[in-house]
């Protein structure tokens, strides 16, 4: 069945170990590194292919073809990019803070790692479902917040410092309305856990009965993936590549990579949260349930890159406006509205 | 209204993402070059009289002309033009009365060093007697004797 | 070319408000450097003129003298009109026209990087296009480079 | 109170939205610039001096660097200003020649600084639909002159060459399919709510202070001041043909930029309009070989795409001109750059820049 293609495989594993006359505790730790292992190559082969789609949606949005030498339709472009950069010297700016100026571009890929952990990727595909899975989601992400803040600091640059602060500014600016959109979800739900959000969308996704929450988390995750209309801290007609100016080489690549990253993950939470997760639309369940969800997840991919590929950038007061004026009334508004919404629903008693 | 010039951009991306790419895969395909392309340059050795309006003409100086007199005639025994200073204006092209000099539709111009870019239409030996020394080498020829 | 030289008329008022101003025939007037200031103010805030659009301003080094150039338009009848102010060789100066017209700032700027003419009544008055420390001023035609190909 | 201090930002001379090898040196408060200071002449050749060595119709060439974007207007405007100190009289079909490749290279300009200004704003689209449609316009130089950028067609008495046969078809296809390609850039660009957010109210010029600083050219039309030379004071053949001059009312950046997407349609319709005019004949005036213009000198003024581009030629009498001066727009219109961005963040700095549409060939000339 291709359906349970990854549960029988992991089932298979455990009894395999049981089998072999290992403790049950064992077969866990063995099961739990073949989980991690497959989310690493997962991340690993989804961002090397995220930033070759980019590429090659941007060609096609603005009529070019884009990479098309190295490998079949270029489809080893990032690669080769990563092979170059991987070969570049590292370079060090004299006045930066060496430790944490080398230390950053690793830890930024950490939040993202955690965060993976609870992604539903199929129908019993979660490698930890904790019961406070949402909270985790945003507990976690918010941490990139300090390291991309430190890496700019660290490289003692003033485009790298003001992008820095431009980043730490909207990045929790965004978070609030990104919450407050997704607790009209929660509310809904009751729970906080992936796979109950999911099940509560059996009958109709999230997205028709919470739009404007759908809206206000779509624009909110624009920014908190630092892309156009609200890549501010790159800014590269302005501030070139914010944080990540002093970077050559490696470094850069993995707040490259990093970014692509989080581009996944948010996309993985508007799946989950608004567009029914691993759930099949039309009854076309003959495809499997984690088929779905990357076909989700790349369709708000693809959104994402829509939107970089058609708008300009916002300036940064107008961001913050936006973000605290409009945004924030917004999704608080949203709640209320959801809250008399399921408070008459329950008096009906449907 | 506030979001409907959103929505008419993505509209117009996402058109364009249908349409026809407009990109050209240069070493493969290339684009029909105009007629009047202003490309490398060739000589017609038999045409040129070696009077030096071309040379007169290069705003850059350029042009390098070899002269040697033979019979009270002026013949020509070298000409090479810098082409790191070339503006490819076509001055001297315009200034050839004889239509020695004319542009052609070679543009890899590229060199590996810089000894390699001065561009040798014509290299003879000083004519010794009559017209012997003067059929010389074409220009066709001339281009792979860079030296 | 419709209205776009100044008529004689105008010209003439000029001349009887400046006894010193010389016309030459292409109505291109020479002005003595003393009353450069005055006359230009004149020129722009005289609603007869209304010269209020200085569109160039440059100098040449002639064999015996520097003349700084002055085209003026006024917007609003059309008029252009070229002034001339001869300069010694020697340290040459002329007044300031930028209390008078804006873009004067960045051509002053321009004519004193490349002939070393000095604008009197203006700060900043500093070489724009060539570095700092460049020794000589280029356009002048005593000047001498160093360099150049081969 | 927290204490806080000025930061000073150099930006450039290695700058993505400088546009060239252009240096400002910001003083800033927190994101608000409080002194912008342009440093120019990293791209000085001394294009004056060179001429001072060459003979007239060797300078040519050099008038193509200058505003590199649209090189036949600089032809245009040098040879002219030769025809006038020589007092040759053209040919109709050259003048009609000159509008067409003027007003031509007037859009591939225009189609470089909206899609420049696109890519200082963010949006990085808008800037390859632009160079896609300018590449038209270089492949139709390059059937009339054979080069693409640096086009030296203009001679003194005239154009280089006739037109070739297919040019006119090629011409008139570019034409038809232009004005939706223009629509395009409005959707994309100029109607967009961002766009529009970032660029209105922004960098705004008052007309009298920009009439005082000698900007011209679009940036002056933005302001809503009516002085276009092509009407105020016409050269050429500019006088037959029936266009408008489009005006600007806040002079804020985002008029500065519909401005040149008006200009273009405007460009669209006087070449229309001269292609159906296009008398037979010469395209070359009976010069003297060495040409020799008597001594005296001579300003000329034509509209370039930046704005008024003038040339002042000193001749001695001799085959090599005594001095020439070019009058850049690009160069002046720059010099009120710091009272424009004063009070401004460093993302309306790259906005009012870009909208100011500098080359910087031209700045430092």
């Amino acid at each position: 069945m291709v359906e349970n293609i990854f549960v029988g495989f992991a089932e298979w594993l455990r009894s395999l170990l049981a089998a072999a006359g290992l403790p049950a505790l064992f077969g866990d730790i063995v099961l739990m590194i073949v989980k991690v292992a497959g989310i690493l190559a997962f991340i690993a082969i989804s961002v090397l292919w995220i930033v070759y789609m980019e590429r090659k949606m941007a060609a096609y949005f603005q009529a070019r073809i884009g990479p098309n030498r190295v490998g079949p339709r270029g489809l080893l472009q990032t690669a080769a990019d990563m092979g170059k950069l991987i070969s570049k010297e590292i370079i060090i700016p004299r006045a930066a803070d060496k430790i944490v100026f080398l230390l950053m571009p690793v830890l930024i890929f950490v939040p993202s790692l955690l965060l993976f952990a609870v992604v539903p990727f199929g129908k019993n595909m979660i490698a930890v479902d904790l019961n406070v899975g949402v909270f985790y989601f945003f507990a976690v992400a918010s941490v990139s917040t300090i390291i991309f803040w430190a890496g700019g600091w660290a490289s003692a640059n003033k485009y790298a410092l003001i992008g820095a602060m431009r980043a730490v500014a909207q990045m929790i600016s965004y978070e609030v309305p990104m919450v407050l959109a997704i607790l009209g979800v929660i509310m809904i739900v009751g729970s906080m856990k992936m796979s109950d959000i999911i099940n509560a969308q059996q009958n109709v996704w999230f997205i028709f009965t919470q739009p404007v929450a759908f809206i206000i988390y779509v624009i909110a995750a624009t920014a908190e993936t630092n892309r156009t209309p609200f890549d501010l801290l790159e800014g590269e007609s302005e501030i070139i590549a914010g944080p990540f100016i002093e970077y050559g080489g490696m470094g850069f690549a993995m707040w490259f990579l990093a970014e692509y990253a989080n581009l996944i993950l948010v996309s993985v939470l508007a799946t989950t949260l608004f567009l029914g997760g691993w759930l099949a639309p039309f009854g076309l369940t003959f495809i499997p349930s984690w088929v779905w969800f990357l076909l989700k997840i790349y369709f708000m991919i693809w959104v994402f890159m829509w939107f970089r590929w058609t708008y300009p950038r916002i300036r940064v007061d107008q961001l913050m406006n936006f973000g605290w004026k409009v945004l924030v009334p917004l999704s608080l508004a949203n709640i209320f509205v959801t809250g008399i919404g399921m408070f008459i629903y329950r008096a009906i008693g449907w | 209204m506030f979001g409907q010039g959103l929505l008419k951009g993505l509209q117009i991306t996402l058109q364009e993402l249908f349409t026809k790419k407009v990109t050209v895969q240069y070493p493969e395909e290339s684009l029909p070059l105009a007629p009047r392309f202003h490309g490398e340059f060739v000589l017609d050795v038999e045409q040129c009289i070696a009077c030096s309006l071309c040379a007169n003409a290069c705003p850059n100086k350029v042009i390098e002309i070899e002269t040697a007199k033979l019979d009270k005639k002026r013949v020509l025994t070298g000409y090479m033009m810098r082409l790191q200073y070339c503006l490819f204006c076509g001055l001297c092209v315009e200034a050839c009365n004889k239509g020695a000099i004319r542009f052609s539709q070679k543009f890899e111009m590229a060199k590996y060093f810089r000894d390699q870019i001065p561009l040798i239409l014509y290299k003879g030996e000083p004519p010794v007697q009559e017209e012997q020394g003067n059929t010389g080498i074409t220009a066709g020829e001339a281009e792979g004797t860079e030296v | 070319m419709p209205g776009s030289s100044i008529p004689s008329t105008v010209i003439d008022g000029l001349k009887d408000k400046f006894p010193a101003i010389e016309v030459s025939e292409n109505l291109t007037i020479t002005v003595p450097e003393a009353e450069l200031l005055s006359f230009m103010r004149e020129l722009r805030d005289n609603p007869d003129y209304d010269f209020n659009f200085l569109t160039n301003l440059t100098a040449v080094d002639y064999p015996d003298n520097f003349t700084v150039i002055y085209n003026l338009v006024s917007f609003k009848y059309g008029y252009t009109l070229m002034a001339k102010v001869n300069l010694g060789k020697d340290e040459p100066a002329v007044s300031s026209l930028t209390s008078l017209w804006g873009s004067a700032d960045w051509q002053e700027r321009e004519v004193y990087d490349l002939f070393g003419i000095i604008f009197t009544g203006r700060h900043n008055l500093t070489r724009i296009l060539l570095e700092d420390g460049f020794a000589g001023y280029p356009l002048r035609k005593d000047f001498q480079w160093v360099g150049g190909r081969e | 109170m927290l204490r806080t201090e000025e930061i000073t930002l150099n930006m450039g001379p290695q700058h993505p939205s400088t546009h060239g090898v252009f240096h400002v040196v910001l003083k800033m408060d927190h994101e608000v610039i409080t002194e912008a200071r342009p440093i120019c002449g990293y791209l000085h050749r001394g294009i004056e001096k060179l001429a001072e060595a060459r003979t007239y119709t060797q300078f040519i060439p050099y008038t193509d660097r200058l505003d590199y974007l649209a090189a036949m207007l600089n032809n245009t405007g040098y040879v002219q200003a030769v025809e006038k100190l020589m007092e040759i009289e053209v040919p109709e079909r050259a003048e009609y020649i000159r509008v067409i490749c003027c007003e031509l290279s007037r859009i591939a300009s225009h189609l470089i600084a909206v899609g420049t200004y696109s890519v200082d704003i963010g949006g990085i689209t808008g800037f390859m639909y632009c160079l896609r449609d300018r590449e038209r316009i270089m492949d139709l130089f390059e059937m009339v002159c054979g080069s693409r950028l640096t086009l030296s067609y203009m001679r003194i008495g005239g154009v280089a060459e006739d037109l070739p046969d297919e040019f006119i078809p090629a011409l008139c296809q570019f034409l038809d399919e232009m004005p939706s390609r223009l629509d395009e850039y409005d959707g994309l660009i100029t109607g967009n709510e961002i766009f529009q957010a970032r660029t209105k109210h922004v960098g705004l010029l008052d007309p009298g202070v920009a009439i005082n600083y000698g900007i011209s050219g679009p940036n002056l039309r933005a302001s809503g001041v009516f002085w276009d030379l092509r009407k105020n004071r016409p050269y050429s053949v500019y006088d037959r043909f029936d266009f408008e001059v489009p005006l600007g009312k806040r002079g804020d950046c985002f008029d500065r930029f519909t401005c040149r997407i008006k200009e273009m349609r405007q460009s669209l319709k006087i070449i229309r309009q001269a292609v159906e005019q296009l008398p037979e004949g010469p395209v070359m005036a009976k010069v003297p070989k060495v040409l020799k213009p008597p001594a005296g000198d001579v300003y000329h003024e034509i509209e370039g795409a930046k704005g008024i581009l003038g040339y002042y030629v000193v001749s001695d009498g001799s085959n090599k001109p005594y001095r020439i001066h070019v009058r850049r727009p690009s160069f002046i219109n720059l010099g009120f750059l710091n009272e424009l961005c004063k009070g401004w963040k460093i993302a309306d700095v790259v906005a009012i820049l870009g909208s100011l549409d500098i080359v910087l060939g031209e700045v430092d000339c």
